[in-house]
């Protein structure tokens, strides 16, 4: 019963989000215009495309980051109770890390943490 | 050296250079035909050494029917001025670039073709530098008329 | 779609206590918006250096009236401070970045070349005289390059539009005439009928003489100065 | 050799040279008008690959006001306030080149008390625009506590103008023939007051900025430009000194009081973004010293030599005189035919040089480096446009 608390919190977090957007939705004038809809470019109009190939290293990059930032994810919940598990839940969270390490040395060698 | 003997010097690297009266400081005036050639000597010339070009602009002698080009050199090396000036006609001013030999005259010739209309002979990106590309007339001629101007009311 | 504030005044202003709440939604709204104003940093010449610091330097700052975020980018600014002189080439920029900004958006022309292009009103091929040639203009605040309090005076005086000038069902404050922002008891036939007199009077302006002028006051003791202390230049 | 006349558009066209389909392709960004690094209306069309910029194409003329053409209409006293609306950092000593120019064409003899005053004037100026240049630097490089730090200091300086000229940033104040004013009598003591003031700030302008290990990091070696290339485009000030070549018009030239002072020109030794701030830093320090060794003894005598309403005519002829300002070496060239007003006025600004530095040094660096150097360069920009 005592997750309760995290209905009140998930309310306030969306109140939050969607009461700001509600605001300016019920409040803000609305007038799309030709040039308004026109991207921004320091007043400039734009030259060419912006559809081009670039460096796939910015790709995978990103996701890297999104690998260890779930790791991360992942690691928190497991810090709050391994204490009462003792050392299977240390060894089993030790196995997580280290596989993902080594992933991270494979990705580091095969060069995709060069920048261009 | 000082401005007197700089003069023979140059008198004497370029025979038909006259010096220009009614300038304070050392100056010479150079025909169309042989100003690049004295240009280049002017740069590589250990004598001179004029390595920095301060100054290029255009004056628009509408009497006399022609635009006199002002380069303000000087040589770090040895400390003195030079003022080299060439003049061609209003109708087609065409002038040879000293892009080469100074890289800011890329743009400085920019300039004095987008207020003047001076045309630079082999300069390789030749547009206007402040002006849109479609405007029309040279605003710095004597004659150029704008009805956008506004004179001030006496 | 802005629903309360297009589609829901037609519905309510006719039942009784309607337009009551109207207006006090307008005062609510008004309030929000005159004291979170957002400059747009558009500074084209020296008036951008004097509005650097009376937005974001120490001694002069903005943040105590609420228009200390100064945002690059017009989709997130709601005040467009014009500084510094307008030229031909930059008018179709300025307008692009005009409409640019979300309603409802206020325009401040600080400085002399933005209100009638200032030193370079004659003999200029190139110079906008005004830029509210170009996009409406809110307030004008003269200088060249004007002191950071004359901003400051500039903003109070459109934040005072803004919370008696606008409804909710027609925003934007130009329809009420700026004269609002004059001192009270003052008609703007009386600065016209002052300027003509003192232009005639003094129209060389005599150093000396005005220098005199200012030593007389200073020995009766009517000197103003800003910190305190009497200044008499001698 | 053919005249051939291009326009913006066909400048800014990609070349179709994809060799392999795999390659990445560069695209073209506007580092537009309006935009908060480029310190005024200065837009740079980027041709980018990815991140790396390859090109910088600087457009001008967002600001182009038509100085030289308002001048041909202005007497020679008039034209002296349109200097400050050029380089409005440091419109004291656009004001005294305007001056000198006239002055030397008409050959207007000065007394001490006037060029003591002006040199002073002249180095309080340098100083005021280095503290904003270093504040807005600290800015574009992310760090928002040297704005506030540089812009408090400098409203120090803008005060003692204020109280002498009467106006923090468009002087007007030295005419051809002297001073508009003489100085307040409080000149001497808020001088004093600001150096004992600001010689402990500029240490701590060294422990914050200076020292700060990220800024090292993207300032050491980026932007490198050798002296021979900072001469051909002409570069002058502290962005030629910082590349090793040593001249100071106020060495070279010694006008007005600087040949009676004792201070040193400062030089860098590469040419980076790094020796390019190290040595404005040196610079104020130096201005100090020469602020130091002439507050004190400032020479009886009258303030303006020639009675303001004289018109003033300069005989026919050219004249092309050059100072050095807190950018570099600002050239103004009259053609006078006799008349009251002049028959052609050209200036030949700082910025107008420093800023094609940009396109020399720029290539192959990332955007975030971009900013770095344009910011190292100090270039303002309606000195530019004119």
């Amino acid at each position: 019963m005592d997750y309760f608390l995290i209905v009140p919190f998930t309310l306030l977090a969306a109140l939050f989000v969607f009461g700001g957007l509600a605001a300016s939705f019920l409040v803000a004038p609305h007038r799309p215009g030709k040039v308004k809809n026109s991207p921004y470019e320091c007043g400039e109009k734009t030259i060419g495309t912006s559809w081009v190939q670039f460096n796939v290293g910015y790709y995978l990059f990103a996701l890297m980051f999104l690998v260890f930032d779930v790791e991360a994810a992942f690691l928190y919940p497991w810090a709050l109770v391994f204490r009462e598990f003792g050392a299977v839940a240390l060894i089993e969270a030790g196995i997580f890390i280290l596989v993902l390490i080594a992933g991270f040395i494979y990705a580091w060698k095969k060069g995709a943490l060069e920048w261009v | 050296m000082d401005s007197a003997n700089l003069l023979t010097a140059v008198a004497a690297a370029e025979p038909n250079a006259k010096p220009r009266e009614k300038a304070d400081r050392a100056a010479v005036q150079v025909p169309v035909g042989n100003f690049s050639a004295l240009m280049k000597r002017l740069r590589n010339d250990s004598a001179f050494a004029f390595d920095m070009l301060c100054d290029h602009t255009a004056i628009d002698w509408s009497e006399q029917g022609s635009f006199e080009l002002v380069y303000q050199l000087y040589s770090t090396v040895h400390g003195h001025y030079l003022m080299v000036t060439t003049s061609v006609p209003r109708v087609n001013p065409i002038v040879p670039t000293v892009r080469e030999y100074w890289r800011i005259a890329e743009f400085q010739e920019r300039e004095v073709y987008d207020m003047f209309g001076v045309l630079y002979d082999g300069h390789p990106d030749l547009r206007r530098l402040f002006l849109e590309d479609d405007w029309k007339g040279f605003p710095l001629r004597k004659d150029y008329k704008d009805e956008f101007m506004l004179e001030r009311p006496e | 779609m802005g629903i309360i504030t297009e589609k829901l005044p037609c519905y309510i202003e006719p039942i009784p206590g309607g337009s009551l709440l109207l207006t006090s939604m307008d005062a609510v709204i008004n309030w929000s918006r005159a004291n979170s104003l957002w400059p747009l940093t558009f500074g084209t010449s020296c008036c951008a250096i004097e509005m650097m610091m009376a937005t974001g330097a120490p001694r002069h700052d903005t943040s105590r009236f609420g228009a200390e975020v100064a945002r690059p980018s017009p989709r997130q600014a709601d005040l467009l401070v014009i500084a510094g002189t307008i030229v031909r080439r930059m008018a179709p920029r300025l307008k692009t970045l005009y409409e640019q900004m979300g309603e409802p958006r206020y325009v401040m022309a600080t400085g002399s070349c933005a209100i009638s292009g200032g030193p370079f009103m004659y003999n200029s091929y190139s110079t906008i005289r005004g830029a509210d040639e170009i996009i409406p203009v809110d307030v004008y605040v003269p200088g060249c390059p004007p002191r950071a309090e004359a901003f400051f005076y500039g903003l109070l005086t459109l934040q005072k539009l803004i919370k008696e000038g606008e409804t909710v069902r027609k925003p934007g404050v130009r329809r009420k005439p700026v004269l609002s922002a004059l001192p009270p008891g003052i008609t703007l036939d009386q600065i016209r009928a002052e300027m003509a007199t003192v232009l005639k009077s003094d129209a060389i302006v005599n150093v000396e003489q005005a220098a005199k002028k200012l030593e007389k006051e200073s020995q009766d003791g009517q000197c103003e100065s800003a910190d305190g202390c009497c200044c008499s230049r001698t | 050799m053919s005249v051939h006349i291009t326009t913006l558009d066909d400048r800014v066209r990609l070349r179709k040279d994809d060799s392999s389909p795999l390659s990445t392709q560069e695209y073209f960004v506007n580092m537009g008008p309006q935009h908060p690094s480029t310190h005024g209306v200065l837009r740079l069309v980027l041709k980018l690959d990815g991140e790396t910029v390859r090109e910088v194409i600087p457009v001008l003329g967002y600001i182009h006001r038509g100085i030289e053409k308002m001048g041909e209409h202005q007497s020679y006293r008039q034209f002296v306030h349109l200097s400050d609306r050029l380089d409005y950092l440091s419109a004291l000593i656009n004001n005294w080149a305007v001056s000198m120019t006239i002055e030397k064409a008409a050959n207007i003899e000065l007394n001490d008390r006037i060029q003591v005053i002006r040199t002073l004037m002249a180095e309080l100026q340098r100083i005021q625009s280095h503290q904003l240049w270093w504040g807005v630097f600290g800015m574009d490089l992310g760090a928002f506590t040297p704005f506030l730090y540089g812009f408090r200091d400098r409203e120090i300086i803008a005060d003692i103008f204020e109280e002498t000229v009467g106006a923090r940033l468009t002087m007007n104040y030295i005419q051809p023939g002297g001073l508009m004013y003489d100085i307040h009598p409080g000149f001497v003591k808020r001088v004093k007051a600001f150096l004992k003031y600001f010689k402990p700030k500029l240490a701590e302008y060294e422990t914050l900025l200076s020292g700060n290990v990220i800024l090292q990091e993207r300032l050491r070696g980026v932007g490198r430009m050798d002296g021979q290339t900072a001469l051909s485009i002409g570069a002058t000030g502290p962005v030629l000194r910082a590349s090793g070549v040593p001249l100071d018009l106020r060495k070279s030239e010694a006008y007005g009081s600087y040949g009676k002072v004792a201070f040193d020109v400062v030089v860098g030794k590469n040419g980076d973004c790094w020796d390019r701030y190290w040595v404005r830093l040196e610079e104020m320090r130096q201005s100090m010293k020469i602020v130091e060794q002439l507050i004190d003894n400032i020479p009886e005598g009258k303030h303006m030599v020639m009675k303001p309403a004289v018109k003033i005519k300069l005989p026919e002829g050219s004249y092309y005189n050059q100072v050095e300002t807190a950018r570099g070496i600002l050239g103004v060239y009259i053609v006078s035919d006799g008349k009251e007003s002049p028959y052609r006025v050209h200036l030949r600004t700082p910025n107008f040089n420093n800023l094609w530095a940009i396109t020399e040094t720029a290539a192959n660096w990332r955007l975030g480096d971009l900013v770095a150097i344009l910011s190292s360069l100090d270039v303002v920009v309606p000195d530019i446009d004119r």
